[in-house]
């Protein structure tokens, strides 16, 4: 049976079909989209276990490959429990007043999502790469022009990526004469010492490509203005999923690259290319998390918390050792989940607020306990603290840097994870707590189906945090298909080089300690409610100075000393001027263009787009 | 959005949006107000934007008050108008009623009055630098410096029976002869507390900390100083010379020869700086001025004191206090009570008039600091 | 500059103005109301930099306000106080916030006391008084006992009286 | 039974801890020339605040309050004590540094939870220093890991027994001080005391605090210096052949952060950052090149 | 003022669980750093090196959610008094307040000032005054002490005091801060 195509055609269909046909009917395209969601959660549990299953077509003069590896199949299993979970809150977030158009758009970009995975040969993943971009760029500019702006800003990025994708696989072809992906890298792999300057080449202009989605290094600056713009219930699956594409990517290529017949000069025990992507990583994650910290818009915020994440996977991908993988792995899982989670908890905020800016919010956590412990329980493990899953694949991280001897790049690590409670505690001040403005003294909680996907998403983190080989277990089988190797890590312990954890032991330390102080709480005197705005004021009544309930909400600049003293630095090293000048002349350049394609049907524009790329992408051959 | 916007457009920004700052009540109930006072601090991030003060809260309508009382029962009002430096007060009351009277007090008075003075001084001086040390936290040295200033107020306890009201400097004169043996015990304390001073040094002067943070708070120049009408030590830390004990010689003062301490810069660690070394200074001038006492009366006979009448007329008359100036400006209609009593205190142009200034663009950490630093003592203004 | 310079200078500038010295180091000058503004500024000019306070006294039977004006030059360490009388039953007087930052909570001050009103003065808003509905304080026409009496209670009141509770002893 | 030990060692972590902040604060009155209160007077004030009634601004601030002091006991009972931990555990250092946040957290939300600015400023200081010290901290870890290749803190206690010359505090006298600065950081004592600071923002994170929620702040802070002061004597100070000495080092060092604390201003708090990123940082940074060549 | 509650010292004094807890109460007593007049001046010394009230366990508190005694040290304008209520009614039960020297008892030295009032009594509960003007360090102490003793045998019982006749209080702080007329009747316009 042909799961895997017949999976992504369904998308394709489905997406077409929503687009073409019910463009009125908005309700109608997210259920759709939500049962499309739900079929490919169900032929990922099809193809577990199947994991000789190839399928191909010869379409024109392509052959398209698909291969269902343990690796590409978890990747895809994840990405479609999480995605699934998000359309049933979609659901539920696309009501009358909030919908959005980006339905058909999403579900084709589900079928891109499996294409991604499940690709065996350039060709398929190059096409599936492609209509992954072209979708998820209209879905940010979603016909908003602010929006419209980050999407161009996106899709400039993309359009680098998808050029030196093209290039680097036509040097990988004419080199090593072979289109299938794990083949033709092992043939790469085996021209080390003889043609290093074309690997080099290879390798970087594959690391452009996946930086460039993943938005390491110089590219951190798109996913602030994309998540910040995109609708907000797509911020979480484009923080969730979509910019760990270039995760994957950079699995599959670079990572088994180095790891294969290597032979060029060695940093700490490592190649010196792979030093130089942990170096970038950690300044990835230094920067992702300082720009973080002086960020006021709660999106954009935690834009900047997945590019520090995203400078932490790399940063453990860098290190070379299948204990890296894994870490690296495991960390892109619980960044899904915990990431998903932050966005969804705060789509539900903006839905019944309309707001973004920090410190325009305040004290919606009296209103909204659901969202507000979802975001709680999603911070602690973006945070990286136990007892909660975060914990468990930072802790990881560290120790793949420890057992390769990497301390200084752990350094800057620890920097960027402590720098984390900085914004996240921002996040969780400005918005949740604090003083309740008047404008919202009266919104209701979180609607049931949003709040039932963001239980289910807490509930996962608070497991698998505590029990962290549902994760890992999977992962270690996956890394050991994909490797050969695996690493030792028992269902609740997790191995480390230094020192072993054994995490429901910390969960249970956790709660038991729990349990005493509510012994002590339940012994003490009782206590008296009182509103939040009968508070110390030195002795002042707020009404005698026109005081409202937002101006007693510290939220603004919260962290303004530190911002004072990293400012300079961070002005100094920005590459967003230079970015800004790229895309201004871009945007000169495609502006006409875009002007005119707006004017179409979406739809017909992207098949006509995808058509001649892929004919393009032929006549290069 | 831009952290590293200047102060003009966090301004901007605060007008057109509301929700951008926040209230900070700074007092009346406040560890780091200096007594009962407040400042209504609009901040945005840390950063305040605006400042309106709230004074009054210690207002007790004193020039009305002593409208309605004999000219000598004032006396017992007039000490609690600044309860850190009494005497200055008593002093400035009386020298204005003198100079409408036209007499002039004797010689022993004169001098007694002047270390009443500047015992006052010091322990008023005292009280600033460890308040000062305390808004930075170092308790330690705020502590022991009430130690110090509590062995002053012991000698005054012994020549005037009470610790912080004296009630002592009278109308021509001083009500009571210096007591046995006070002016050795009196120079025992002095010595001891100059051989302190060396610990405040150690502690707070020369404390890297404390440099640290209070340099560049609230910068003054001498013209603004002189613009504002702020008086006295921190005039005098923006490169001033002006003391109302040289400029406008009262009591003993133009018998003394003494030195005022001049330092430049007119930041809040210059301020602290000048404190020092005139609480230095003011010990050296008691010293001295404790062994050049002459023999003689203390006080005229003025008859009986309920039915003491003051001539027609007004005065002014102004006494160097801790803080700065302190004047009274007394209106007689030739009555057994005051006409009109007005005072002007040293606090009022930096507590009312220059937080509009300084304040704005000033981080919060530093505004228990800048109002230590300039010594805003509310009292003297609400009256 | 001596005393006496300074002396004809002020006559030189405004013959209106009536100075004369006295004490020591003091000059006392009476200037028309509508001449303030000027007079002040004049004296500015002449290094009478620091302004050691404004204030105001209640000539009833006169039916005047007497508005006083304190300076001080730290040149010349000469003290000038200018008096300026205007009618009691409608006080009003230009405002000298302009020259000197805190001349206008000075005013400010004056205004809530007495209830003189200083044109030009941007704030003459409650300053030191709560919820004050009365007469302004200072003025000679207020009596500051009986309000205190009907306001807060007589001292004679018997304070016993507002113990609820039976002391220990006699239970 | 490991429950029984569990409970022992939090109650025995919040006494000492306790303790402590009587003798210190009797050390400070001493430096202040004072007599000082008795040395059980935490103890007194403790059982006080849980005597009296509390306000509470809404159930997170009571949540916050409570996640506050779990989280630090449980990070308490990964520090081993002369070798003995309640339960088997690698006692590594980066559980223990990660799980006081979460403790550290809980309070923050609960105080943020009262609605007033000034306990937000306060935890937006304190967290700007933990930025301060976490840093220079994380590095003194990685000296160890160097030398050592280990980050448990019992493997560390376990590799200085025999002797005063074993001790890392000798063999390591750079990253020592370092630590010392760090743990004058982390008990947030003078002069970087910048998020309680009375006189700026009225003893910030504590100032809606009241009853049982001040007692449990105060409790959190005892456990608080037990672990610190305990992270340091297993990681520097030999951690001690029996409880009684170990105890005995950490009193040591919380002595001399308060008699450190006695005479220092506080600093504001990115100067604390700066002095911590340039001073603690460097030293540990030196005594890191030192362990690795 | 008939028509505040009369009922014995002993109906609303503690009973024996809260005596054990009364005994901790009164050797920790933080009290509210306050200075709501020229009383303050006398605190410094009684805190600091030469008296050190710390001995007691008396220490001073930032803000009144913390605090147990909330001195009021002398004269209370009508705008602090404002002031002092809010923050009587934000200290969490119980509570008792000191009131320091002459002025709270009956106005003192400014009995007949416009701006002060002359009982405190009147509008918050005083377990505790200590006469003078002003109380020196040693009388402070003793009057604290004094409190302590009070607290300790469940005597001071201000705040129950006030809970049960909230009315009288609540009537008698209005009448003063919320004015709507003039007292004697000349108003007067100033514009």
């Amino acid at each position: 049976m042909n799961l895997i195509s017949t999976g992504i055609l369904t998308c394709f269909t489905a997406g077409l079909f929503s687009l073409i046909f019910l463009q009125r009917v908005k309700k109608l395209q997210w259920i759709i989209f939500f049962i499309t969601a739900l079929f490919m959660a169900a032929v990922a549990y099809r193809l577990y276990g199947s994991w000789q299953l190839t399928e191909s077509y010869q379409t024109g003069i392509f052959l398209l490959t698909f291969h269902n590896g343990y690796f590409g199949w978890i990747f895809f299993g994840m990405t479609s429990i999480v995605t699934l979970l998000i359309a049933l809150f979609s659901l539920s977030y696309n009501d009358k007043k909030h919908a959005t158009a980006i339905a058909p758009l999403w579900t084709m970009l589900l079928g891109a999502n499996a294409g991604i995975f499940f690709a065996a040969d350039w060709i398929t993943f190059i096409i599936a790469w492609e209509i992954m971009g072209w979708t998820s760029f209209f879905i940010i500019a979603h016909g908003k022009p602010k929006s419209f702006k980050a999407g161009i800003y996106y899709y400039s990025l993309s359009m680098i990526g998808a050029v030196t994708l093209l290039a680097a696989v036509f040097i990988l072809y004419t080199a090593t004469g072979t289109m299938n992906i794990s083949d033709s890298i092992k043939a790469l792999s085996g021209l080390w010492g003889n043609r290093d300057g074309m690997i080099y080449t290879v390798v970087t202009l594959f690391a452009v490509t996946f930086f460039a989605k993943a938005a390491i290094g110089p590219f951190y600056m798109w996913p602030a203005k994309a998540h910040a713009e995109a609708p907000d219930d797509f911020s979480s699956f484009l923080s969730g999923i979509m910019i760990k594409y270039g995760i994957f990517g950079l699995l599959i290529t670079i990572v088994p690259l180095f790891r294969m017949n290597y032979s060029g000069p060695v940093v700490w025990n490592i190649p010196l290319a792979l030093y130089l992507m942990g170096w970038i990583g950690a300044l990835t994650a230094v920067s992702g998390t300082l720009l973080a910290v002086r960020e006021n818009d709660m999106k954009r915020l935690m834009a900047f918390s997945t590019v520090s994440n995203i400078g932490f996977i790399t940063l453990a991908l860098s290190v070379n050792t299948v204990f890296g993988i894994v870490a690296a792995v495991y960390h892109t899982f619980n960044h899904m989940v915990f990431k998903g989670t932050i966005f969804l908890s705060m789509a539900s905020v903006k839905f019944r607020t309309g707001e973004r800016d920090m410190h325009k919010l305040g004290g919606i956590g009296y209103r909204m306990p659901i969202a507000f412990f979802a975001f709680l329980i999603g911070i602690i493990s973006a945070a990286g603290i136990p007892p909660m899953a975060g914990f468990s694949s930072k802790w990881m991280i560290f120790q793949s840097l420890f057992g390769e001897k990497l301390l200084f790049l752990a350094i800057p690590a620890f920097l960027a994870s402590t720098g984390a409670f900085l914004y996240l505690y921002r996040g969780l001040h400005s918005i949740y707590l604090g003083q309740l403005s008047p404008r919202f003294s009266s919104i209701k909680p979180a609607p049931p189906l949003q709040s039932i996907t963001m239980i289910l998403m807490m509930l996962s983190i608070f497991v698998v945090g505590a029990f962290p080989g549902i994760f890992l277990t999977p992962i270690r089988g996956a890394i050991a298909a994909f490797t050969g190797e695996t690493i030792s890590a028992g269902f609740t312990t997790i191995s480390g080089v230094t020192a072993n954890v054994n995490l429901f032991m910390v969960s249970l330390t956790f709660i038991g300690s729990f349990l005493l102080v509510l012994f002590l709480y339940v012994v003490g005197k009782k206590r008296r409610h009182v509103e939040p705005l009968d508070s110390y004021m030195s002795g002042e009544y707020p009404e005698d100075w026109n005081m409202i309930p937002e101006q007693y909400h510290y939220a603004f600049r919260f962290y303004e000393p530190f911002e004072k003293m990293i400012n300079p630095t961070l002005e100094r090293y920005s590459f967003e001027n230079w970015f800004e000048n790229f895309i201004y002349n871009t945007k000169r350049f495609s502006t006409s263009l875009g002007r005119w394609l707006y004017r179409q049907q979406l739809g017909a524009f992207i098949v006509i787009t995808a058509l001649t790329l892929i004919i393009l992408t032929g006549v290069v051959w | 959005m831009d952290s590293m916007m200047a102060f003009s457009e966090l301004t901007e920004l605060t007008r057109n949006d509301k929700y951008v700052q926040y209230e900070l009540f700074f007092g009346p109930n406040f560890p780091g107000m200096h007594g009962n006072f407040g400042y209504i601090l609009d901040v945005a991030g840390s950063t305040i934007t605006k400042v309106r003060p709230n004074p009054g809260l210690l207002h007790r309508g004193f020039e009305k008050l002593m409208e309605q009382k004999l000219w000598l029962q004032n006396l017992s009002l007039i000490p609690r108008i600044c309860v850190p430096d009494p005497d200055p007060n008593e002093v400035a009351y009386c020298s204005a009623v003198e100079k409408i009277m036209g007499i002039d007090i004797p010689e022993r008075a004169k001098f007694i009055r002047t270390i009443t003075l500047e015992l006052s001084r010091i322990t008023s001086l005292l009280m600033g630098m460890g308040a000062l040390g305390a808004m930075m936290g170092h308790y330690t040295v705020m502590y022991r410096m009430m130690q110090d200033r509590d062995r002053v107020l012991d000698m005054f306890e012994w020549l005037t029976g009470a610790r912080v009201y004296h009630i002592y400097n009278t109308i021509g004169g001083v009500s009571r002869d210096l007591p046995e043996g006070w002016i050795e015990k009196t120079e025992a304390v002095l010595d001891e507390l100059e051989g302190n001073i060396p610990e405040w040094d150690k502690l707070l002067f020369d404390n890297p900390v404390i440099h640290t943070r209070l340099t560049g708070i609230g910068p003054l120049t001498e013209e603004e100083a002189v613009q504002y009408g702020i008086v006295g030590p921190s005039l005098r830390a923006s490169g001033s010379t002006a003391d109302v004990r040289k400029d406008d010689p009262y009591a003993a003062y133009p018998y003394l020869d003494f030195e005022i301490p001049r330092t430049g810069g007119g930041d809040a660690l210059n301020r602290a700086i000048q404190v020092r070394l005139e609480f230095a200074e003011s010990i050296k001038l008691v010293k001295k001025a404790l062994h050049m006492i002459p023999e003689g009366d203390f006080k005229i006979k003025l008859g009986n004191s309920l039915k003491l009448i003051v001539p027609k007329g007004d005065a002014y008359a102004r006494v160097e206090s801790s803080k700065g100036e302190y004047g009274y400006y007394i209106v007689s209609n030739g009555g057994v009570k005051p006409y009109r009593v007005s005072v002007r205190g040293p606090s009022l142009p930096g507590g009312l008039a220059l937080c509009h200034k300084h304040l704005p663009g000033m981080l919060i950490d530093d505004v228990a600091i800048w109002m230590a630093s300039f010594a805003v003592c509310p009292p003297d203004f609400d009256r | 500059m001596k005393r006496n310079e300074i002396m004809e200078k002020i006559k030189a500038g405004f013959p209106g103005a009536d100075a004369e010295p006295r004490f020591s180091n003091q000059i006392h000058a009476a200037v028309p109301a509508a001449q303030i503004t000027g007079f002040i500024t004049y004296l500015k000019q002449m290094d009478f930099k620091h302004l050691v306070n404004i204030t105001c006294v209640d000539w009833i039977e006169e039916n005047q306000f007497e508005v006083v004006y304190n300076v001080w030059s730290y040149e010349h360490h000469i003290h000038i106080t200018v008096k300026s009388v205007i009618d009691r039953t409608k006080p009003e007087l230009q405002s000298i916030s302009s020259l000197w930052p805190a001349a206008q909570v000075y005013e400010q001050e004056i205004h809530e006391m007495f209830g003189v009103v200083f044109l030009g003065n941007p704030d003459l808003g409650p300053l030191f008084l709560h919820n004050w509905l009365d007469l302004p304080p200072l003025r000679k026409d207020f009596n500051a006992e009986e309000y205190s009496g009907a306001a807060y209670g007589f001292v004679e009141t018997d304070t016993a009286e507002a113990t609820c509770i039976v002391p220990m002893e006699e239970n | 039974m490991v429950v029984l030990t569990s409970l022992f060692l939090a109650f025995s972590a919040m006494v000492v801890g306790l303790l402590f902040m009587g003798i210190g604060r009797k050390v400070t009155a001493r430096l202040q020339r004072r007599y000082g209160p008795p040395f059980w007077q935490s103890y007194i004030d403790v059982i006080k605040c849980f005597s009296r009634n509390s306000i509470s601004h809404s159930y997170i601030q009571d949540l916050g309050s409570m996640m506050g002091l779990a989280g630090l006991i449980a990070a308490a009972m990964f520090v081993p004590i002369a070798g003995w931990l309640p339960f088997p555990s690698a006692s590594p250092i980066i559980v223990i540094l990660y799980l006081m946040p979460i403790g550290y957290l809980g309070m923050a939300m609960g105080v943020s939870a009262s609605g007033n600015p000034l306990a937000a400023i306060g935890i937006g200081r304190a967290l700007t220093l933990m930025l301060g010290y976490e840093v220079p901290y994380a590095i003194l870890l990685l000296t160890f890991i160097a030398s050592s290749n280990t980050s448990s803190l019992a493997v560390l206690s376990d590799l200085q027994t025999g002797g005063i010359g074993n001790w890392f505090a000798v063999k390591m006298p750079i990253g020592f001080i370092a630590s010392i600065i760090c743990l004058q950081a982390m008990l947030a004592e003078k002069p970087f005391d910048t998020m309680i600071a009375p006189a700026e923002i009225a003893s910030g994170p504590m100032v809606e605090l009241s009853g049982k929620f001040l007692g449990m702040a105060f409790l959190q802070h005892a456990v608080a210096i037990f672990i610190e002061t305990g992270l340091i004597v297993n990681m520097y100070l030999g951690g001690g052949a029996t409880v009684l000495s170990f105890v005995f080092k950490q009193f040591l060092l919380y002595t001399f952060a308060m008699a450190v604390n006695g005479i220092y201003g506080r600093y504001r708090v990115e100067q604390a950052v700066k002095f911590l990123w340039i001073f603690a940082g460097s030293l540990a940074v030196i005594q890191l090149l030192i362990n690795i060549f | 003022m008939s028509e505040m509650l009369t009922v014995s010292r002993q109906d609303i004094m503690d009973g024996r669980y809260e005596r054990v807890l009364d005994w901790f109460r009164s050797r920790s007593m933080w009290m509210l750093y306050y200075c709501t007049g020229c009383g303050a001046i006398e605190l410094p010394p009684t805190m600091t090196s030469r008296f050190d009230m710390e001995r007691f366990g008396i220490g001073p508190m930032a803000t009144p959610r913390q605090a147990d005694i909330l001195l009021i040290t002398g004269y209370i304008s009508v705008k602090t008094l404002k002031r002092v209520v809010r923050t009587y009614d934000q200290m969490p039960e119980p509570k008792w307040v000191v009131g320091f020297g002459s002025c709270p008892i009956n106005g003192g030295i400014y009995w007949n000032s416009y701006a002060t009032i002359n009982h405190l009594e009147k509008y918050i509960p005083i377990d505790l005054s200590i006469a003078g003007c002003m109380p020196r360090p040693q009388a402070v102490l003793s009057g604290l002490t004094r409190l302590m003793e009070q607290v300790k045998k469940g005597e001071a019982v201000g705040y129950k005091k006030y809970k049960m006749n909230y009315d009288w209080y609540k009537k008698n702080q209005d009448e003063v801060l919320y004015r709507t007329e003039p007292v004697l009747g000349g108003s007067h316009e100033a514009e």
